[in-house]
C-alpha cells in the first residue's frame, strides 16, 4: 500500500509520505484516534507542546465552533517535560520504532525552551523539533516570540544551540510581514519552517454577553484559514530557500496537494480530525490517486512549482 | 471498539416540543455502548467542524440500534432534527467511562437523579438496572408539562418521582425538591445524576461526604477521545486535570469540582 | 416600519439604523441591487473605492470561493472621480435625498489621497469619507499605506486637513498590531475607524498549476474571517475611544449584534450579498425581534458593554 | 423585474453522463427571461458564499417553469445534481442582456454555433426564433456520441449539424469544421455563439469583419448584477471595461476581445 512516489525527505526527516497530525490535535499519539488506525501508516507525528513543568492551560470553556473553522484557547496544558520523556515518547518509541516523532516546544522564557529543547533533542526519542513561537493562547512566551523579528531570532539561535536534531520553527500568521520572521529565524540557523498556527480570533455570546472562550480570545484553525495559509507558505517559499511543514485547514489530498504546490515538502493536519478522526490515513490513501488526477508525477516536482509558477506569472 | 461507524437512520420522532429521539441502525461499537458513554455525532454539512456530543440513550445489539434523545439548542441540533428515515450519520463511539453498576447486585438500591437533556443516560441506566433486578428510585424533573418525555419507559425501570418548575405534574420545583422532601436521606448503594449544572450542584450539596455519588457532567469538545485537552473540568483541588472526554462523564462526586 | 431603537449616531452620520452595504459589493447604488428594494431602507450606503482617474483594475480571474468566504483581486476598479462626482454622487443624491452616503477614498499617493477625499468633502454629497489604507489588491497605495503606523497617520493627518466632512479610516487586518495603527489614526485626528478589510490569501488551481486569481493573491471575507473581525474591533473598543464602524462576514441580526457587542457603532455587510442580495434590508427586519430575543434594550447599551465585559472579565 | 425567487424543482433528470436539466416551477421575471439572459442560482449549503450562474434553457411563462441545462463540473453543480423534485432554490434573475433577435422578421436566416454547456441558451434561443418563422442553421459541437444531449429538440428548430471530436457522430472535429466546410460563407442576418473560449475565437476568426455576430461570454462572478466589478472582459481596445453580468454576456463580435 505505500506508494513510493510518496516519500519525501526534510531535514532530520525521511517521511514514507508527507502528511502527520499536527500538534496539539493528536496529543502524544496516545489518545482513542491511535485505537482506529495503525500510526505507522502517518508520515510522522507531531506532539502537542511540551513545556519543562506541567501545565492546566486555560479556563474553560475552550473550544468554540466558527463557520468553516473552530477556535481553541487551550493554553498549552501538557504534563510536562518529565512525563513526556518518561512515559508519553518511550510509549510512542515502543509501539511505532520508525514512526518519525516531531517534538513541539514551548516555554515561557528562553530558558524554558532552551531546557525542553535540549532533554528532548537528548532523549533520542525524536526526530525534530517544532519550536512554537506562535501561540496566542498564553499570556506569556507563545506568539510573544514569534511576532518581533529579533526576539525570534535570538529564541532559534539559542535553541538550536542547545538541540542535536533539526529545529522546525512555527511561525504566526498574525504579523504583518510573515517573510520578515521568516528570514530572521533561517538565518538565525532554523533548520526548517511550520507554518501556520492559528489566527488570533473571537466569538461573543449574545445570551450571556460574554466571549464564547472563558479565555475571551482563541487560535482560529480550520479550512476558513486555508486561504491565508498558502498565501503565507507560498510567500516564504518564494522568498526564502527553506524547507516548510506546511498546515491550515488542510482535509483532503488535493488541499494537502494544494500546500505542497505553495511551496512546502510536507503537510500537517489539525483541526479536520474533529469531523474525521480517520483524515490522515484518507488523505494518505488518496493521494497516489489525486496525483494521477492532477498528473502530479513527483511531490518534488509539485512544490518546486512554486518558483516556475513566480517566474512565470510575474514580471 | 471505537471506530467511526456509519449508521442509518431507522426512526426519528419528536417526544415533545424541540425534544428529538433518534433511532440508528447498523454496525456499532456494541460492547462498549454501556449507559453514560457517548457518541460523537458528524454534521450532515460540510460548514460545521466539530462533531456534537450526545449520550446514548438506548442500545439494542440484536436489532443492531442505538438511540440518542437530543434537544435543538442551536444550528447543529436543528439540522439534525431535519433529518428523515434513511439517511445516513456517521457517529464515533462509543466514548468516555460510563455509570459504574457492574459490580452491583440484585437488591441493592440506587437513586437516579436527572433534569432535561441529562435524562437520556439515565433512562438506558435504569433500563440495564432494572434487567440485572436492582432497585431504582427516579426522580426527573422538567420544564411543565408539556417538556415531558420518557416517563412511560422510565416508569418500567423504578420508582418515579416527577417534578415540573411550573407544578403542572408532580412536585413543583426543581429535583432537588424530591431529594428535600421525598427521597431525603441516601440508603443508597449508589446514586447517579446527570443533568444542568445546577442540578449536578444541589445533588453534590445534598450529600457532601458520599462516597457512592456519581455525576454525569458536559463540557465543550473537540476531539472527544483526548486528544485536545479541550474538555478538561477541574478536579477537587481546582486543577483542570480531567477530561470529560476520557476520564468522564461519569465522575465521582469526590473527586470533580463543579464549577459555572 | 422604522424602530427608533434602531437609530445610531456617529460623527456625521445619523443612522435610521446600523446597516450599510460595505464598500466594493455594492457599487455607487447603482447595480440591480438597487432594483429589488428602496435604498432609503438602509441606514447609510459605502461606496466603490474613488480614485482620481478611472482605473481598470486587476487582470481576472477576480473572483474565488473559499470555504465560508470569498477572495477577490478587483484591484479597486472605478470610473475615477470625475464621473462619481457628476454622474454616480448625484444620481444617488436625486433618488435617495435622505440616505447618508459614505465615500470609499483610495489613491496611490498621499497626493492622490488629498484631492479626492477634498473634491469628495467638498460636493456636499456625502456625509463622510472612509480612507481606505487596506486594500491588499493593489501594488501601489492600498495596504501600504495601512501596515505602518506611522505612514498611515500621516496619511490620515493630510486627509483630515483637506476634509470637510468626518473621515473614517479602514483599517488592515493583515497586521502585528491593530491597535497600535488604530491609535496612530486615531491621534492624527481620525474620526472613527472602519474595520475590517480583507485579509490576504490565495488558492492554488492544480489543474492548471497556477494561482486561481490572476492577481496571484487576493483579500479574503465573509464569514471565514468574522472572528478576527471581532476579536480586533474589540482589541481596538477597549483600547481606544473612537467609532467604529464594524464588518468582516456580517450575515444575520445575530451578527451584526455579536459586532456591536465587541464595540463596533455601526455594521457593514459586503460578502453576504453575493448569496442574499436582500441581506441588509432581511437584516434590518430582523434586528428588533433579535434585539427582543437577547434582551438587547438599546445598541448604545450593547456597544458599552465591551468595557464592562473587559472589566468583569480581566483580572 | 429583477429579483430573487424561490422556486420548486418540479423536474430533474439527467441527459448524458453529468449533464443535467433542471426544471422550476414558480413565480419568476418570465417577461425579462429571454434566450440568453441568465441567473444566479443560491447552492443549497451556507459553505458556499457564491452563488453559480446558469444560462436559462427554456422557459414557459404559462406553465411557470424555467429550465437549466448544466454540467456537473465542481462542488456546486455537484451538490446540485443530488437535489429531488420537490426541494426549493433561491434564483437571482433574471440577468444579462440577452441575445438581440427582436428586429429579426419572419424569413431571414441565422447561424446558431454551440458547444458544451454554451449550447443550452442556444437551445433556448433556436425555439424562440423558430416560433417567430426565423430560419435557423445550427452547429453544435460535443465530445463524442455519449456526450450528447438536447439534439432532438434543436432539430425541430433549424437545419441542425452535429461534430463530434471522435467522430462517432456527424462530422468528426471541433464545430469550427462546420463553419469551415458546410456554412462557410456569412449569408447570415446574424450569427450567435456560445460555447468554450476556443470556439468563440474560432467564430471570431472566421468572421472578422462582420458586424452581425454575437458571442456570449462567461466569467467568474460574485454579484451578478454589476455591483463588484468581478466579471469584467476586455473590450477591443483591451481594457477591462465589459462586465459580462450587466453589458453581457452577450457582446457583438466587434466590441470585444477574447483572451485566455
Ligand atoms: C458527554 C455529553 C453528552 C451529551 N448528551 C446529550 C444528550 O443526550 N442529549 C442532548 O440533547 N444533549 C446532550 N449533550 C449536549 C449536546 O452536545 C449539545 O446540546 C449540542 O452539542 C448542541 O449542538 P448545537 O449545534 O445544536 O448547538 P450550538 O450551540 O450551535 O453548538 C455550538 C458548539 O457548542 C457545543 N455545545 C453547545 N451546547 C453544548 C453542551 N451543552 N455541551 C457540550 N457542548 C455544547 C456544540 O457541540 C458545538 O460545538 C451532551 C453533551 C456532552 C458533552
Ligand atoms: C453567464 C453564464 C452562464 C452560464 N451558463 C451555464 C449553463 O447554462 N450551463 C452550465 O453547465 N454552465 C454554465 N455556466 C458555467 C457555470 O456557471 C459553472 O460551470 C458553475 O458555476 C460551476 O460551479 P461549480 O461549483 O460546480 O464549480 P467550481 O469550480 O467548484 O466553482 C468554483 C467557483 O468558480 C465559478 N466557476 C466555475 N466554472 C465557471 C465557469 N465556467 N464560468 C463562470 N464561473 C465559473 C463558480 O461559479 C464558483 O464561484 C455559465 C456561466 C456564466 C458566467
Ligand atoms: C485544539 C488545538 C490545539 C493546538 N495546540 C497546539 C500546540 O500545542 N502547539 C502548536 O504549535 N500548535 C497547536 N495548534 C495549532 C495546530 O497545530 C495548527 O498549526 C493549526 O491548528 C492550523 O492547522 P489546522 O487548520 O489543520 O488545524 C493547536 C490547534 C488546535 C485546533
Ligand atoms: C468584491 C469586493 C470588493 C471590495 N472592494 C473594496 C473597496 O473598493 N474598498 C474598500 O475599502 N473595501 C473593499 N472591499 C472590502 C469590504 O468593504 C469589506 O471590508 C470586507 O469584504 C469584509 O466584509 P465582508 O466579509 O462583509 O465582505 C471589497 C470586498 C469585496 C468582497
Ligand atoms: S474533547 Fe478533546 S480531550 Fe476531551
Ligand atoms: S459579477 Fe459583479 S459586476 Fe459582474
Amino acid at each position: 500500500m505505500s506508494d513510493t512516489r510518496l516519500a519525501v525527505e526534510l531535514p532530520g526527516l525521511k517521511l514514507k509520505n508527507p502528511i502527520m497530525p499536527a500538534s496539539g490535535t493528536f496529543a502524544f499519539g496516545d489518545s482513542k484516534y491511535a485505537q482506529m488506525y495503525d500510526l505507522n501508516q502517518l508520515g510522522a507525528l507531531i506532539t502537542k507542546a511540551v513545556t519543562l513543568e506541567p501545565r492546566a492551560g486555560n479556563a474553560t470553556p475552550r473550544i468554540a465552533e466558527t463557520k468553516s473553522g473552530v477556535l481553541n484557547a487551550i493554553g498549552l496544558q501538557n504534563p510536562g517535560l518529565k512525563v513526556v520523556l518518561e512515559e508519553k515518547l518511550p510509549a510512542l518509541q515502543a509501539k511505532y520504532p520508525d514512526l518519525p516523532i516531531i517534538a513541539n516546544v514551548a516555554g515561557s522564557t528562553e530558558e524554558e525552551y532552551v531546557a525542553v529543547a535540549r532533554a528532548l533533542s537528548e532523549s533520542k526519542m525524536c526526530s525534530a523539533l517544532e519550536l512554537n513561537i506562535s501561540c496566542p493562547n498564553v499570556k506569556h512566551g507563545g506568539m510573544m516570540f514569534g511576532t518581533n523579528p529579533d526576539v525570534a531570532a535570538e529564541l532559534t539561535a539559542a535553541v538550536k544551540k542547545a538541540s542535536s536534531v533539526p529545529v522546525y520553527v512555527k511561525l504566526s500568521p498574525n504579523v504583518t510581514d510573515v517573510k520578515e520572521i521568516a528570514q530572521a529565524v533561517a538565518d538565525a540557523g532554523a533548520d526548517g519552517l511550520s507554518m501556520i498556527n492559528t489566527l488570533l480570533g473571537m466569538r461573543l455570546d449574545l445570551k450571556t454577553r460574554k466571549p464564547v472562550l472563558a479565555n475571551q480570545t482563541g487560535g482560529l484553525s480550520g479550512p476558513a484559514i486555508k486561504p491565508i495559509a498558502v498565501r503565507m507558505i507560498r510567500e516564504v517559499a518564494a522568498a526564502i530557500d527553506i524547507p516548510i511543514i506546511g498546515m491550515g485547514g488542510v482535509e483532503t489530498a488535493a488541499d494537502a496537494l494544494e500546500m505542497m504546490m505553495a511551496g512546502a515538502s510536507a503537510v500537517a493536519v489539525g483541526t479536520a480530525h474533529f469531523h474525521d478522526p480517520l483524515v490522515c490515513p484518507h488523505i494518505i490513501d488518496a493521494l497516489p490517486k489525486t496525483m494521477d488526477q492532477y498528473q502530479v508525477s513527483t511531490l518534488q516536482e509539485l512544490c518546486s512549482q512554486t518558483g516556475q509558477m513566480l517566474r512565470g506569472e510575474k514580471g | 471498539m471505537v471506530n467511526d461507524y456509519e449508521m442509518t437512520i431507522s426512526a426519528h420522532r419528536e417526544l415533545a416540543p424541540g425534544i428529538w429521539r433518534l433511532e440508528l441502525q447498523g454496525d456499532f461499537d456494541y460492547a462498549g455502548a454501556l449507559p453514560g458513554t457517548f457518541v460523537e455525532v458528524e454534521m450532515p454539512d460540510e460548514a460545521y467542524q466539530l462533531r456534537r456530543p450526545f449520550a446514548i440513550a438506548d442500545c439494542d445489539s440484536e436489532r443492531q440500534t442505538l438511540a440518542l434523545i437530543y434537544r435543538v439548542v442551536g444550528a447543529g441540533t436543528e439540522l439534525m432534527s431535519q433529518l428523515h428515515e434513511g439517511a445516513t450519520l456517521k457517529l464515533l463511539g462509543s466514548l468516555g467511562n460510563g455509570f459504574p453498576f457492574a459490580d452491583l447486585v440484585p437488591g441493592q438500591r440506587t437513586l437516579l437523579v436527572g433534569g432535561g437533556t441529562g435524562i437520556p443516560p439515565l433512562l438506558y441506566l435504569s433500563k440495564v438496572l432494572h434487567e440485572r433486578g436492582i432497585q431504582a428510585d427516579i426522580a426527573v424533573g422538567f420544564l411543565n408539562q408539556e417538556s415531558m418525555f420518557a416517563t412511560d419507559e422510565l416508569q418500567q425501570y423504578g420508582n418515579l418521582a416527577i417534578t415540573t418548575n411550573d407544578g403542572s405534574v408532580g412536585i413543583k420545583g426543581f429535583v432537588s425538591a424530591v431529594l428535600d422532601n421525598k427521597w431525603h436521606d441516601n440508603p443508597y448503594d449508589r446514586i447517579y445524576a446527570c443533568g444542568p449544572l445546577g442540578l449536578l450542584m444541589s445533588v453534590q450539596n445534598r450529600y457532601p461526604d458520599a462516597d457512592n455519588v456519581y455525576l454525569s457532567l458536559e463540557s465543550r469538545m473537540a476531539c472527544g477521545v483526548g486528544a485536545c485537552e479541550g474538555c478538561v473540568v477541574p478536579d477537587k483541588q481546582g486543577k483542570l486535570s480531567l477530561r470529560v472526554c476520557v476520564e468522564g462523564p461519569v465522575f465521582n462526586s469526590q473527586e470533580v469540582q463543579l464549577s459555572v
